[in-house]
């Protein structure tokens, strides 16, 4: 069945038991996005520390795929330099294209979301929560995040 | 037709043939978009086989054959919504487009500090934005009629709301979000008792139930083809005339003119002067075709067919244990049904059913503010219309119990 | 295709079939809109039949059916332009549409007391209309580029009407009544090393000669599909990606924002946030398959089909006796022939020439500056695409000469 | 042949040798009309006298049917009274629909442009000029006409 290959196991446990959901005083860098078709939103939070991600987390509400994404995106990149996690991130969308095979050590269980490679309108949700990370990363100086154009 | 005929029904409709890895097409999603009969497809491109030239245009038999094509059609459209003086229908791409010209032609050109433009909680995106774009330009102010938690317009303040200020009520004839059929008629009259003008979002109202333009009394009304068996880029803007005499045009452009000098120019007569440019002229003869069909199955027996449907999936809905979004009173309601089932979100359930070939939108449905009122970010969608059956509906039910047994693993 | 076959051409376009009273349609105006090729029909149907879903939508299997159909004609379509990044398309009904969008986008968003417009007389009213209220809103100066005697731009004060105060020069890239392909990179180059911004209206020149978006350096161009085989509906705005940054949405509505809050609403990305409500999906897919229609022929192999048979129309024309406007020499003009034959009023040759089941155009063309700077209220207009022949040039000829007869008696 | 219903010698000789050609100094009505499609521009100037359309002149330039019907106008209208005038627009407007079988007397030449009918497209040109006299008629208080709604 075409389901088992989006709805696995361990993207449900994600889903069910996000880790690392939580705000993040103090943290350095942070950034909200939402996906404009379908209302998923995540933040994420991340202490930038001499170079590295000490630590990542996310807020967020939507659907299994962005936020069980969300949620293993916050165990594979914590600890890198932000080099290294932008390159996850390229790499994971790579995935997501079908270009990049998935290497089991760098990913973790994000390799799980290689399913949903064959549900294109669901890809968005899958980097949704990557998109917000490398916005964050690649823009410390703001605080409040990516809301292009305000109206007004 | 006295009787409802749905398999006839459905075979008019080629792409009811499709399937989805043997399963074959339950569409469910004509509040986005309807699918369209053989006579509509035929009648797009037999105008292109036979009759096509630039209407208004040539002097020649064939740009006599499109001009009458074209105009044709908009007397048929026009009639379909009770309107005789074709010149009150201005053609556009749709509802989207029809509510811009008139928040341009009429919002921006009169309204300014002090005055109020009056919607509801319930508008699409497309009866909102361009009235807080409005509100940006000119200093206007705009105000929200807000909602019941049933999912009703809260009119207990309306007295409030709507006063000697308002000068622009928007409001949709039926919400695409929560399915409810507003009570038009009282808000029309209400806003006429302090002079405001009344413009209606028919987009979802106009496919499933008769509309009379006079008989409501609307000063605007909006809609789109492509939601009513039309092709896609037709639809229209109906108006009283005077106000269309008073219209500002928004496109400068051929046609629209009447004489161009060198710095400025001078309007050609209503509805042309709001049609700059070459137009959707086929789309509109497809569109004209589509109406000789809704009412060949008459837009009584259009809205019998949805009403007990709707009817049937709300109770199957419920029995199932999913929340429904808007009223449950079928008299109050047309067949849009938004809802959750157990918490499932909207996006994995719509995926879920895709693999039964099973055709929900699954998201705000552009209309955000509902959405924030009722405290979700999305819902799942399922709307009717004259193809579908009771047999889909057990389909959507059934498959929503798969739906459950995954993720409760 | 190395030699250009015009039967098999003309096989592919059903209208062709027709007959007025037995004569075959001789249909030479192709200005105002083109033919249709059985293709183009084709593609847009099987949308309808196959695909008919609501483009970035649906998350169910048709959606994104739709959606994929949607984008890939904008791929398609941009790169029939030379257009990699298909971002840089922005869907409209046509060219009126588009030259709008920038004129409400850009400048009125922009412009101000003190600076100024720069067009051409040449210009179609599509490309002056829409400059008028922009001037009218903003108090900025609407200025022309006249005309030779020959046809041509009178670039002999470009330097006087060129300056600091410039902000856009729009101009045509073939005129519709003259003819006249404009020196384009001139005057790109020029408005740039200004600080201009320069919006080009490829109305004519799309369907009818290699058109390199980059190698022009335009910023905006506009273009329509239904000249270019395409159906009615279909078009476009190409842009610079840095100019659609900054370009104001001119629609409010669906789909092009990103969130709406009651009193304002943040935009989608480029370019869907000019996009407002359910768009023209089946005619862009039309469109491009008109794009691989023409691209089949070869745009090199278009233009040069349609030299010779200009060549060879002007030459009979001149030979009968009538008066051509617009240059002669077909390097530097397109197959649009405005003509007089003796003293015949246009508007009488056009009927005479229909009884032998020719069309033809008569009329100002949307063109009165031109109109008024030659002195003549109208012309007759043949004009001339894929499905044209030297003999159908032949049957015009002739029949000028019966109309001849007629006034002399 | 079709062509000799509307090329008639009656209106190729009003065409080539309009009568009532001319300004009328000191009318006391007067307008001018175009037509938006081709161009036609027809001004009418009436002496109106006592209720009597004393004297009835044109000017304007455009083909042979909208020029010979301005012509063919001066001559069937002039002497009538304002309100017989009116009636006879309205009957010659009914033949030009085909609803009204032309009757010799009252129209004179004007019988030749029923021929017109079949040409649905040139219709508009055949009624030009009875547009612009029952405007001018109808609306004597102003002396520039009906060029409606300019801009700015
Ligand atoms: C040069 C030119 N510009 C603009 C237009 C307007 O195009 P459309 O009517 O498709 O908007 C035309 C076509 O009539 C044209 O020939
Ligand atoms: C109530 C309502 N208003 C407006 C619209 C916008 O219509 P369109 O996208 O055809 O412009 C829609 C359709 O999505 C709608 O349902």
């Amino acid at each position: 069945m075409a389901l088992d290959d989006i709805y696995k196991e361990v993207i449900l446990d994600h889903y069910k038991n996000p880790r690392n959901k939580r705000d993040l005083p103090g943290a350095e860098v942070s950034c909200t996005r939402n996906n404009p078709l379908c209302g998923d939103e995540i933040t994420v939070f991340a202490h930038v520390d001499d170079g590295t991600v000490a630590e990542l987390t996310f807020q967020g509400a939507g659907c299994s795929i962005s936020q069980s994404s969300a949620s293993m995106m916050t165990e594979a990149a914590a600890g890198r330099t932000v080099d290294q996690t932008l390159e996850l991130a390229g790499q994971f969308r790579g995935m997501m294209a079908g270009e990049v095979e998935p290497d089991d050590d760098r990913f973790g269980d994000l390799v799980a979301l290689k399913g949903v490679v064959k549900y294109p309108i669901r890809i968005k949700c899958a980097v949704l929560a990557w998109d917000v990370l490398q916005e964050a990363l690649q823009d410390t100086g703001r605080a409040t995040g990516a809301q292009p154009h305000a109206v007004g | 037709m006295n009787t409802f005929d749905v398999e006839a029904v459905r075979r008019d409709f080629p792409i009811l043939e499709r399937t989805f890895d043997g399963k074959p097409l339950v569409y469910l999603d004509s509040g986005a978009t309807s699918q369209k009969p053989a006579q509509v497809i035929e009648a797009e491109s037999a105008f292109y086989r036979l009759h096509n030239a630039n209407a208004h245009r040539g002097i020649y038999t064939l740009g006599e054959e499109a001009t009458e094509a074209y105009e044709g059609a908009r007397s048929r459209i026009a009639r379909f919504f009770g309107v005789e003086d074709a010149s009150r229908l201005v053609f556009t791409r749709g509802t989207t487009e029809s509510i811009n010209l008139v928040a341009y032609g009429w919002g921006r050109a009169s309204l300014g500090e002090g005055d109020e433009i009056l919607i509801t909680e319930m508008e699409h995106h497309s009866n909102i934005v361009p009235w807080q774009l409005v509100a940006q330009a000119t200093g206007a102010r705009l105000r929200y009629i807000g909602l019941t938690d049933d999912g009703l317009l809260d009119l207990s303040n309306l007295g409030e709301l709507l006063g000697d200020r308002t000068k622009i009520l928007g409001v949709t004839a039926m919400s695409n979000a929560l399915g409810t059929i507003t009570p038009l008629k009282q808000l029309v009259d209400a806003a006429h008792a302090v002079g405001a003008i009344v413009v209606v979002d028919a987009a979802q109202a106009a496919p499933h139930m008769p509309l009379d333009m006079d008989g409501l009394e609307a000063d605007f009304l909006a809609f789109s083809g492509h939601k009513m068996l039309g092709p896609t880029a037709s639809g229209g803007l109906l108006a009283k005339r005077e106000l269309l005499d008073r219209l500002q045009p928004m496109f400068g452009g051929g046609d629209m003119i009447r004489e161009v000098f060198h710095d400025h120019a001078t309007w050609n007569d209503v509805p042309y002067r709001f049609e700059a440019g070459t137009m959707q002229v086929a789309q509109q003869v497809g569109l004209a075709a589509a109406c000789d069909y809704l009412d060949a199955l008459g837009m009584e027996a259009v809205r019998a067919h949805e009403v007990e449907i709707t009817r049937y999936a709300i109770d199957r809905l419920l029995e199932a244990g999913a929340v429904v979004y808007g009223p449950k009173d079928t008299d109050i309601r047309g067949g849009t049904v938004s809802f959750w089932y157990h918490d499932i979100h909207p996006h994995d359930l719509a995926t879920i059913l895709n693999e039964e070939g099973i055709a929900v939108r699954a998201g705000h449905h552009c209309a955000q503010l509902v959405m924030r009122r009722y405290g979700t970010p999305a819902t799942v969608r399922a709307s009717f219309y004259v193809y579908n059956t009771n047999e889909e509906v057990d389909l959507l039910v059934a498959s929503l119990a798969r739906a459950g047994d995954i993720f409760a693993s």
